[in-house]
Formats: C-alpha cells, structure tokens, sequence
C-alpha cells in the first residue's frame, strides 16, 4: 500500500509535503523540462514585488563549503507581469504558493490586492527576510512588534491562507514566530538565508557586487534544523522547514523536527530531479519503517528528545 | 530539452599541462555553443555542478574540454575511464548558423573548446570558414592541428611568440576583415571578445560571442549569471546566452 | 626579506596573528606531539570555569556538511587545577589566553581573581558566547546592555588584556561589539558557534544528547566573515576573527575583511599541524603580493568593497 | 608520538562485500590496539577523518581492515593504489599485553580488526592464545583462515548458524573459560563487550575492551569522544583508550 504524503498548510491540502523554496525555482518552467511539475506537493515562485525589479548588480553567487551565498536582490518582473507566468502553471493543478516582498507594509498590501483576482494563487508566503535588500527588508524580520503589525493588516487583506517566512538573523526566532502566529499567520516557513560574505583572498575585495549574501544550502542544514525544532515547540500553525535539503533523508529529518512540509532550495541547482526524488524517498523511508502516513513522522523526534 | 543524464567517461586525457579532454558516452545531444553541468562530486563541497561548453557532440558521444583552474576540475581529472558522471544539458542557446557564406571564428586559449564542434557545422553547411587562435604560449594552442585541418584557412598568434604572429588574436582578425565580409564568432577571455565586437561593429559584421559567468542552476531559475545588457537590464547567461549577439552586452 | 608578521592585540605583541581558538586544543600538550607549540602567536585554552565541570552527557559530536556540531558542554577541570596545566605551557614562550567562562559575572570574576597571580596568563577571553550551557551562557552574550556590566566588571578586576568572545546568534553583533568596548574591552573576538542540531533519520531522534549543538567548521566561515567584516567597521579595538579556517587563504580572508588577528579551531581535528601551515602559508602570500607587513593586509577587503 | 604522515596505497581490496583491506606504507609506527586517523578526502565534505584501528603493521606497512557503512569508507574504497592518503596516527592506547600464560581474544564482526595484530604479539610473546570469532553470517567472518592459523585454539559462532556455531560467541568464551583461567581482549559490538566484561568478572580474569565512539580531534583535544566511567567521570576514547580494563566502564 502506498503511505499516505498529504498534508494540511492552512486551507491547503497538499499531496505531498515537498515544494521548492521560493527564489529557486523561477515562475516554475525552468524546471517543467525535467519533469511534470504536477509532481509537486506545491509551487512556490520567486519574491515578487510591486514594481519591477532590476535586482543587484553581479557577481552575485559564491560558492562556500557545502553552500552558496547568493545576492540577487529580488530581481523580479513586477506584481502585473508575474501575474501572467503564475497564471501559466494552472494546468499542473498543484497549489502555487507565491513569495510576496516590499518595502514596507503597503508595499506588500498591494502586492496581495492585485493578486486577490487570480485564481491560481493558493496562499501568499511573506517574505519579512529577504537580507539582500537594503532598505526596510530587514527590519521587518527581526522585530516581533513589527513583523506583528505588518501580518495584521496583510491578514484583513485576504482571507488565502497567509504563510511567514522568517529571517533566521534574529538573536530569539521563537518570538518572532509567536507574534506571526498571533497576528494570524496560518503558517510559518523557515529558514531564508543566513547573512553571509565572500572574499577573494587574490584579489583582495569581496567577492560579492553586494559585499554580503545570503547562505543557503547543506551548510545551513543544522541552523535550520535548530529553528524548526524551536519554532514548532512554541507555536500551534503549521511550519513549513527548508535549509539544505538535498536529499530524502533530509526532509525526514525536517519532518521529525516538526515541520509539517519541506521547501528544497539550492539543492535544485545541484540536481534539478531533487524534488520528484524527495518525494519518492519519503515514501519509500515510509514504507521501510512502516508508517502508513508522512503525518506520523511530524514531530516524532520531540519524544525521542526528551527522554 | 535538457536532462539529467548518467554518462559512462570513455577517455579523459591530458592535451596539456593545463588543459584536459574528456569523453562521456549517454543519451545526450547538443547544438554548437551550448553547454553541460557537471556534477563533479557527489559530496557537497564543491558544491555547484561545473559548466563546460559541449567541445564536441556526434553519435552519443560528447566531448568536454577543460582547464583545470581550480578544485572542481581537479576532482574531474582525477575521474577514471569506467567511471560514471552526472551531467545536466544541453544547456543555453548555441552559436546561429549565420547568413554571410564566410564565417571567422576567433578562439582565446580556452575559449577554443566550444570552436570545434562550431567549426564541424559550418564546414559541413559550406561556408567558408577561418580559424584565428590565439593564446599566451605555443602549449596552450591545444589541438591546434584539428582545427588546422578542418578549416578553409587558418592562423594562430601567441603572446610571446612562441608560435604563430607574436601578439593577440584580434590582430588576425583585422587583417582578415580588411579582405571579406564575414559571421563572426568568438569565444575567450573578455577583453578580446570586447576587442572582437569593436572590430566587429567597425566593418559592420555580426558578431556573436559565447560568455562566461559564475552559474548556480544553469537553467534560469536563480538569476545569479547576469551579465548587464546594453538597454540597462540584465540577461541570463546560462539561458539568454551563453551565446550572445555583441549588440546585446557590449556597447560598439 | 622575511616578512613581518607582527601583530598586536591589547598589550599583547604577538609574532604571528595566528592562534588556535579555545575548546579545540586541549590545554595545548596535545597538539606538542606534533609541532613545536612556540610556533604559534598565541595559546588560547579552553574555556575555564571556577568549578570543575563534568561536561555533557554524550553523543557531544554531529558531524554536518562541512563542520560539525558540538555539545561539549564546558567540561573542564575548574580553574585552580587549569592553572597548573596552564603554568606549564610559560616554555613555549608565547602568549597564553585564557577563555573564561561562566554563569553569573562573579563566576567570572573569580576566576579571573585566581589566574591573576599567574605570570604565564597574558590576556583573558570572555567567553560570554557558550550556546551549550543552559544557564546564563547565552544571555549574557545576546544583550548589549549585560555585556557592557560584566565586562565593567571584569575590567575593575584585572590590567590584563581583556578579549570579549561574541555570540554569532544575535539579531545585532555590532550593538554587542560596541558594548563591549564601550565598557573597556581591549578586544573582541568573533565569532564562536552557531547554534545547530542534528538529526538521525534512522533512529528517529536528535543526534546529540543535549539536542542542540555549537556548529563550527567551514560551514560557517561566510557568516564569520560577514560578522568580522561589521563588527571591525563599527569598533576601534583590534578584533580576533575565526569561524571555519582551514588554510591560509581563509586566514588572508579574515585579515582583508579587517581581523587583526585570526584562531583556528575545528581544522585541527582534521589536519594537526593546520596553525603552522597557515603561518607558513600567510608568509607565502605576503611574499607573493609583495607587502612587507601583515598589517597592510588587515582590512584592505574594505576600500575595495567601497567602490 | 602521532603525527601527520603521508602514505602510499600499496593495495584496497574486497574481502567480502561489506569489508575492505586497505594497506599503506610510509613512515610509521604502532602498536596493537592503537588506531590511525584517515583523511578520506581533501574537500570538507565529509569534513572529520575516520578512524580505524590498526589491522596490522610491519617493516612500514600499515593494514587497515574496513566496513562499509557510509560514504567516508566508500570514499575510501575508491581510492586506488598508487595513490596517496594522508594519516594521522599512532593514536590511542593499546592493549597491555597481560600477566596470565593464556588469553582469550573474542571477535565481533568487524571488530576483528585490531586483533590480528595483537593475536601475532601475543604469539610472539610465547602466549598461548585462543581466538573466538562471532559474526551474523559466515561470509562476515573475514579473514578466519588467516586467524585459525594463529592462534593456538580457535573457534567461530554466527547468528545464523552458517558456519562455527548457532549463537553468541560469548557462549565459545564461556566454554573456554570453563576450562581455564585466561587474559581477556575483545572488540565488537557493544552489547558482545559488555557481556564479555561480565563473563570475565564472573570468572575473575582480566579483561581489555576496545570501545569505539564519534571522534572528532582523535587526539584529545576536543573531548567530543567520552564514555562514563565507572567513578561518574567521563574518559576519552581517543586518548584514554580506545581499549580500556573493562571495569574502568562497564558495571560488572
Ligand atoms: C557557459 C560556460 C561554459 C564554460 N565552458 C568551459 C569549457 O568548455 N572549458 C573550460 O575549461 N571552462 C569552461 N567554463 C569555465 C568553467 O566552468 C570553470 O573554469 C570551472 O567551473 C572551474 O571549476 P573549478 O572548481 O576547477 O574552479 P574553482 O575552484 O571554482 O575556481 C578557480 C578559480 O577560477 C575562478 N572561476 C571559476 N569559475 C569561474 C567563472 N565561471 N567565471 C569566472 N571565474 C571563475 C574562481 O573565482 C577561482 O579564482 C565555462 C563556464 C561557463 C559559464
Ligand atoms: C578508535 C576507533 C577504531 C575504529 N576502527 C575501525 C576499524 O578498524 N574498522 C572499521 O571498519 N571501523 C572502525 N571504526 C569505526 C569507523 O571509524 C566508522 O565506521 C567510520 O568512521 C564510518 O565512516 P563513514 O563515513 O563510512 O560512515 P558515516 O557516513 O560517518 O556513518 C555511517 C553510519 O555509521 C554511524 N557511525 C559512524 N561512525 C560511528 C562511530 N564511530 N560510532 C558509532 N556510529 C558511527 C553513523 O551514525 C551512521 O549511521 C573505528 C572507530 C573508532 C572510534
Ligand atoms: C538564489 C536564491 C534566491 C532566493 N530568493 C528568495 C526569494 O525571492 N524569497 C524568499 O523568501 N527566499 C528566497 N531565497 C531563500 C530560499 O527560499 C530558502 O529559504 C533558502 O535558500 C534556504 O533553503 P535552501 O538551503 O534549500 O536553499 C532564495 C535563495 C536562493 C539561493
Ligand atoms: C569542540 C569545541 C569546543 C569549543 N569550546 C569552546 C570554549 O570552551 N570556549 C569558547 O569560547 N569557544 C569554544 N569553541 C568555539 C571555538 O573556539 C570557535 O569559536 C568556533 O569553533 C569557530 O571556529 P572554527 O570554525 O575554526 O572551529 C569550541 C568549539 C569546538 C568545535
Ligand atoms: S545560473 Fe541560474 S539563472 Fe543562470
Ligand atoms: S576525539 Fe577529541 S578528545 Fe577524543
């Protein structure tokens, strides 16, 4: 009998508990060459804000141990133009799931206004973390009483369901959770990337147009693992782990943290298959330790923890 | 349509103290100009896949060449005949096939590894073809007699004139533009594509030239390889190129 | 002509600005197997306690993608048997620093107060940073205004040269930095570990005994360098960087990102004779670039960085 | 004295599909018991060294016996002879060689590792000497003709009954010690050592344990590798031992 992979983000009932991370997979075509996207427990597409978006200058990838830092500062068409790629990937019939990004409070309220009308959007993932743009970005992440006040007005402005992604460049992320939560986030998504810097020993600048960039890959794995397990200790909605996940393995670890689905972020760069393969081998991690659904799996390790 | 593919490495051999050629055998194919990505290790440092242009591609047979420059194609000189390698392609857009009836094709050191297989298509739909290859030093004009052989005329520059026209590549070209209108294209370091796109707009010929760039994906998703493009924003060159129109990146 | 490789951190003139970071060499005699330990700019030893501490139960070690995770848990054998073990590292005739740590800041006083008739101490560093002991540890490291009153007080206890060790885990490094300066540091070093855990899919449970770790390695170093990188823009005082160093190369790139100085830890474990390697290695580099002093390399990253 | 040494793979062979022989020659030395640290690979992923007892050594030559069970050994598997490897060793300490006329020496699986080399010392040292071998399977049991022609008396038991006897192979060391008083060695897994450490209090013998943990530093420095031992302190396993007197850990 095949395990049971469904599970329940907010008013999202996804097939299976694996997405991509948003700013890795485009608006999703990239990846429809390799294999049917319908596939996917869920879409999520790339930080997409008000206006269009030159993003930063290059260089804007460095490779690190076991990681990438990356600063491509939001580069995106615009809220208007990305509506019409979303729109493109209705016929997979999975969620799409899209990252919302702003300067400020209205910047994001728009974003979401003008997306309401489109059938195709399943949930909005605020992205309160990018840390490659300069202005606001930041701060929106790190301040509980702000990330609060923004997920308030986001939440009278839509009634899909409403996911934050949070910065894990924050002395205490459990408090940040919490005042998501109580604002009326229906899911958390964690971690984006670490702050992060290069420098070329030869040629004696960083490496980076931007100096910093954001880490991600399997070198962030345990700082993300960490957060998860935190996080979900102290708040009830669903959390959705990512950070490094490269293989099966991986997401069951994210799933015995805790979280209630897995995003893979850079791994798809390494290995474009990477998703389509998560979820064969959480099913076959199932069946090998006869479980008939991924559900059992959410949060197994906190026992095990606390002996 | 790009896939990823197992291939089984028949040859990799040394052409040079620098410079390597490998031979993956699989269910791939490739246009000239393309390229593959390389996953090189299957542990996560490095970490990225390597990007190599396809050197050459007939009957399920693909060749690479590489310089080794750093770890990552240590790693991929260290792999044995026998052994099996990940590879993600074809990848980007290739070199257009032209419409002049002469073609110039500038290489750069190792910029000639995308040339080869350029070189075969050209001669094959019955162009004209004249190879310019320059580099530092007479070793690093690796395989020069296959492109030699292949086409119509031929001429090579060093920089310490160890052989050929002691100075650059570019040089060559001037003097053949001086005598017929051609297609060129080019692929080395930037400074000569730079050079060859100038040269290019002055006697009014097209001009396409394969770019370099610090990939992630290698197939659009990321945004990390842009290179500005001359109306202010940003092309991709793993997808948007690696092959690019001078038009499109270099101002004249 | 040799270059020089002089540095100075506080009142300490160190020959070379190279040292192995505290907790990952023992109290040096290991490490004497396999080099001459008079070699390096300085000893740091591991962190002392005015008790004995038995450590955490094991498993303390999760190896990760490019680093690893542990859990030591401060064991050591209190600070009145570390002096003897301290008092015998004076033969190698190089600074020795001694990382202090504990619970409450009369825990630090104290042992500050018993290592002060020791001639073979030269400078002191405040561990304030510790993420695997449960009480205190890490609040003293994340906010400013505590870290400004331990080390007011430390400062009245002792002339030596005082190093405060900052916690990568804070939303602020350069608020904490700036703290610790302002209440008298002679200089900072940065950064200790991350916090991290670890996982095994198979038996379903957290890895390390005390569930979450301190994450070092290569992994981190592009958070090291980022956090160098600001810290040193922000503060006058001589900052000691480390996080992840292996080579020489990853040495240079901690000077260029403005460390006066650099410690190696967990590169020991894999490679025993790494601190000499890297002294030879940064002679190589400054030979190559043709600068006569390693002075000229701190910081040049930041004029490069700026256009 | 460890140190860091350069070593040349003089062979890397299969002994079984799990189990692997791996032998090195260069400039060191050590003693049964002890153990080296191997530099799987030069990326930092994996990042620690791996650790391995010393199968045996003579006139340079340094064997290594290894299971397959992640992907530091499988790194190790595919390095070939001719190939060099860096190590770090001797590390630990071994085994005392005892005070009775006979010892017992208990194998588990590939916890056999260390013990060609001491079972050849204590032969050397006019011992007579017992050798009982316990695996799953007998295609686990590695190398038991090279053991059986050793020792003075040997004996095997799988769990499976596939060859030597159906059971434990504490049950062999029981018998033994039915009949004679007798140094004890043992290494395998450590359910087998900790009833190898009550059979040998029961009987009132000496009894040597080589313990195993994850190791970080391997030579004391990190103290990520302790066990409890029997006084409430923690010892390190890289240091203290890896074989220790069984009463130093375990309860009797
Ligand atoms: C589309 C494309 C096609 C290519 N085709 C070929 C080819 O056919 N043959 C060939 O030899 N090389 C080719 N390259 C370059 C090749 O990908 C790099 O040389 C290789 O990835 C280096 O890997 P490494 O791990 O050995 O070096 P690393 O250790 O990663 O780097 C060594 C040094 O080279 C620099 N470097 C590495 N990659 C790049 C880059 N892409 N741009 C600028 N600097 C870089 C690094 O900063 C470092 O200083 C191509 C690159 C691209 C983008
Ligand atoms: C002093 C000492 C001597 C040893 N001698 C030998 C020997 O002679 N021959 C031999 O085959 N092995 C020996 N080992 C064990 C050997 O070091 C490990 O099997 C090896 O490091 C595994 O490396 P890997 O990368 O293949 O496995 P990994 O991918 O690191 O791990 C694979 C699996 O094994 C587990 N594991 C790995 N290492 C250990 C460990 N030390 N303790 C418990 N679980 C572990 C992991 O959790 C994982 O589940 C020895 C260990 C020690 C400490
Ligand atoms: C190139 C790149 C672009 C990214 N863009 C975004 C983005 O637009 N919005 C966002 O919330 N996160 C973005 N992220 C963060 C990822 O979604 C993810 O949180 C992070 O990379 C950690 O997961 P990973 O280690 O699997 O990549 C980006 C990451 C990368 C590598
Ligand atoms: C096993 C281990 C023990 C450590 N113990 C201490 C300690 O006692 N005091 C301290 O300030 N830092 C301690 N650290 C942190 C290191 O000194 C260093 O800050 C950190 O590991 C980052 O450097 P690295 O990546 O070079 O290891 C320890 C690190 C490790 C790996
Ligand atoms: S490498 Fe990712 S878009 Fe080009
Ligand atoms: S492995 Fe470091 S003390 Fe034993």
């Amino acid at each position: 009998m095949m395990p049971d992979l469904t599970v329940t983000i907010g008013q999202l009932v996804l097939k299976n508990p694996v997405m991509p991370a948003s700013g890795c997979f485009g608006y999703g075509e990239e990846y429809a060459a390799f294999y049917d996207l319908s596939q996917l427990g869920a879409i999520v597409v790339k930080g997409t804000t008000v206006e269009p978006r030159l993003g930063n200058a290059p260089v804007r990838i460095a490779e690190t141990a076991a990681g990438i830092l990356n600063a491509i500062g939001l580069q995106n068409p615009g809220v208007v133009a990305a509506k019409d790629r979303i729109r493109q990937l209705a016929r997979y019939g999975t969620p799409v799931i899209v990252n919302v990004a702003g300067n400020s409070s209205s910047d994001y309220q728009r974003v979401i206004e003008i997306l309401e009308d489109e059938p195709t959007v399943a949930a909005y993932e605020i992205n309160i973390s990018c840390p490659n743009v300069k202005q606001g970005g930041l701060a929106f992440g790190t301040d509980p009483e702000v990330v609060a006040e923004l997920i308030n007005k986001l939440r009278s402005a839509t009634h899909r369901t409403l996911i934050v992604k949070l910065s894990p460049n924050v002395t205490d992320i459990v408090a940040v959770a919490q005042a998501a939560e109580s604002a009326g986030a229906d899911a958390l998504s964690l971690i984006n990337t670490l702050v992060g810097m290069a420098i070329d020993a030869e040629k004696r600048r960083p490496v980076l147009a931007n100096l910093t960039g954001g880490l991600s890959g399997p070198a962030v794995k345990p700082v993300a693992l960490r957060m998860v397990w935190q996080v979900t200790e102290a708040v009830q909605i669903p959390v959705i782990g990512m950070g490094g996940i490269s293989c099966a393995e991986d997401a069951v670890e994210f799933l015995l943290a805790g979280a209630s689905a897995v995003a893979i972020g850079t791994a798809n760069f390494v290995n474009p298959t990477v998703c389509p393969e998560v979820i064969a081998g959480l099913s076959e991690y199932l069946k090998r330790h006869q479980l008939r659904s991924v559900q059992e799996l959410i949060g197994l390790a906190k026992a095990a923890g606390k002996n | 349509m790009p896939r990823k593919i197992t291939m089984q490495i028949t040859a990799n051999e040394a052409l040079s103290a620098e410079v390597r050629r490998i031979t993956l055998t699989g269910d791939i194919t490739a246009q000239p100009g393309q390229f593959v990505q390389v996953a090189v290790t299957a542990a996560h440092d490095p970490y990225l896949n390597r990007p190599f242009s396809v050197h050459d591609w007939r009957d399920g047979e693909l060749t690479l060449l590489y310089r080794l420059v750093g770890r990552g194609t240590a790693i991929l000189a260290a792999r044995q005949p026998g052994e099996s390698v990940t590879v993600v392609g074809p990848l980007g857009r290739g070199f257009p096939m032209g419409r002049e009836h002469s073609a110039i094709i500038v290489a750069g050191g190792i910029g000639a590894a995308p040339l080869l297989f350029l070189l075969r298509r050209l001669q094959a739909a019955g162009k004209e073809t004249a190879f310019l290859y320059g580099a530092q030093t007479a070793a690093a004009l690796v395989l020069r007699e296959q492109f030699q052989a292949l086409a119509t005329t031929y001429a090579e520059s060093t920089d310490d004139g160890s052989r050929g026209r002691q100075g650059q590549v570019t040089e060559l070209l001037q003097e053949v533009l001086l005598k017929q209108k051609a297609d060129i294209y080019a692929c080395g370091p930037e400074p000569m594509l730079r050079a060859v796109a100038k040269l290019a707009a002055a006697y009014q010929c097209r001009c396409y030239l394969s770019l370099e760039a610090r990939l992630a994906c290698g197939v659009g998703a990321c945004l990390g390889c842009v290179v500005p493009a001359r109306d202010g924003s940003y092309l991709r060159v793993c997808v948007d190129g690696p092959v690019f129109a001078a038009e499109e990146v270099f101002a004249p």
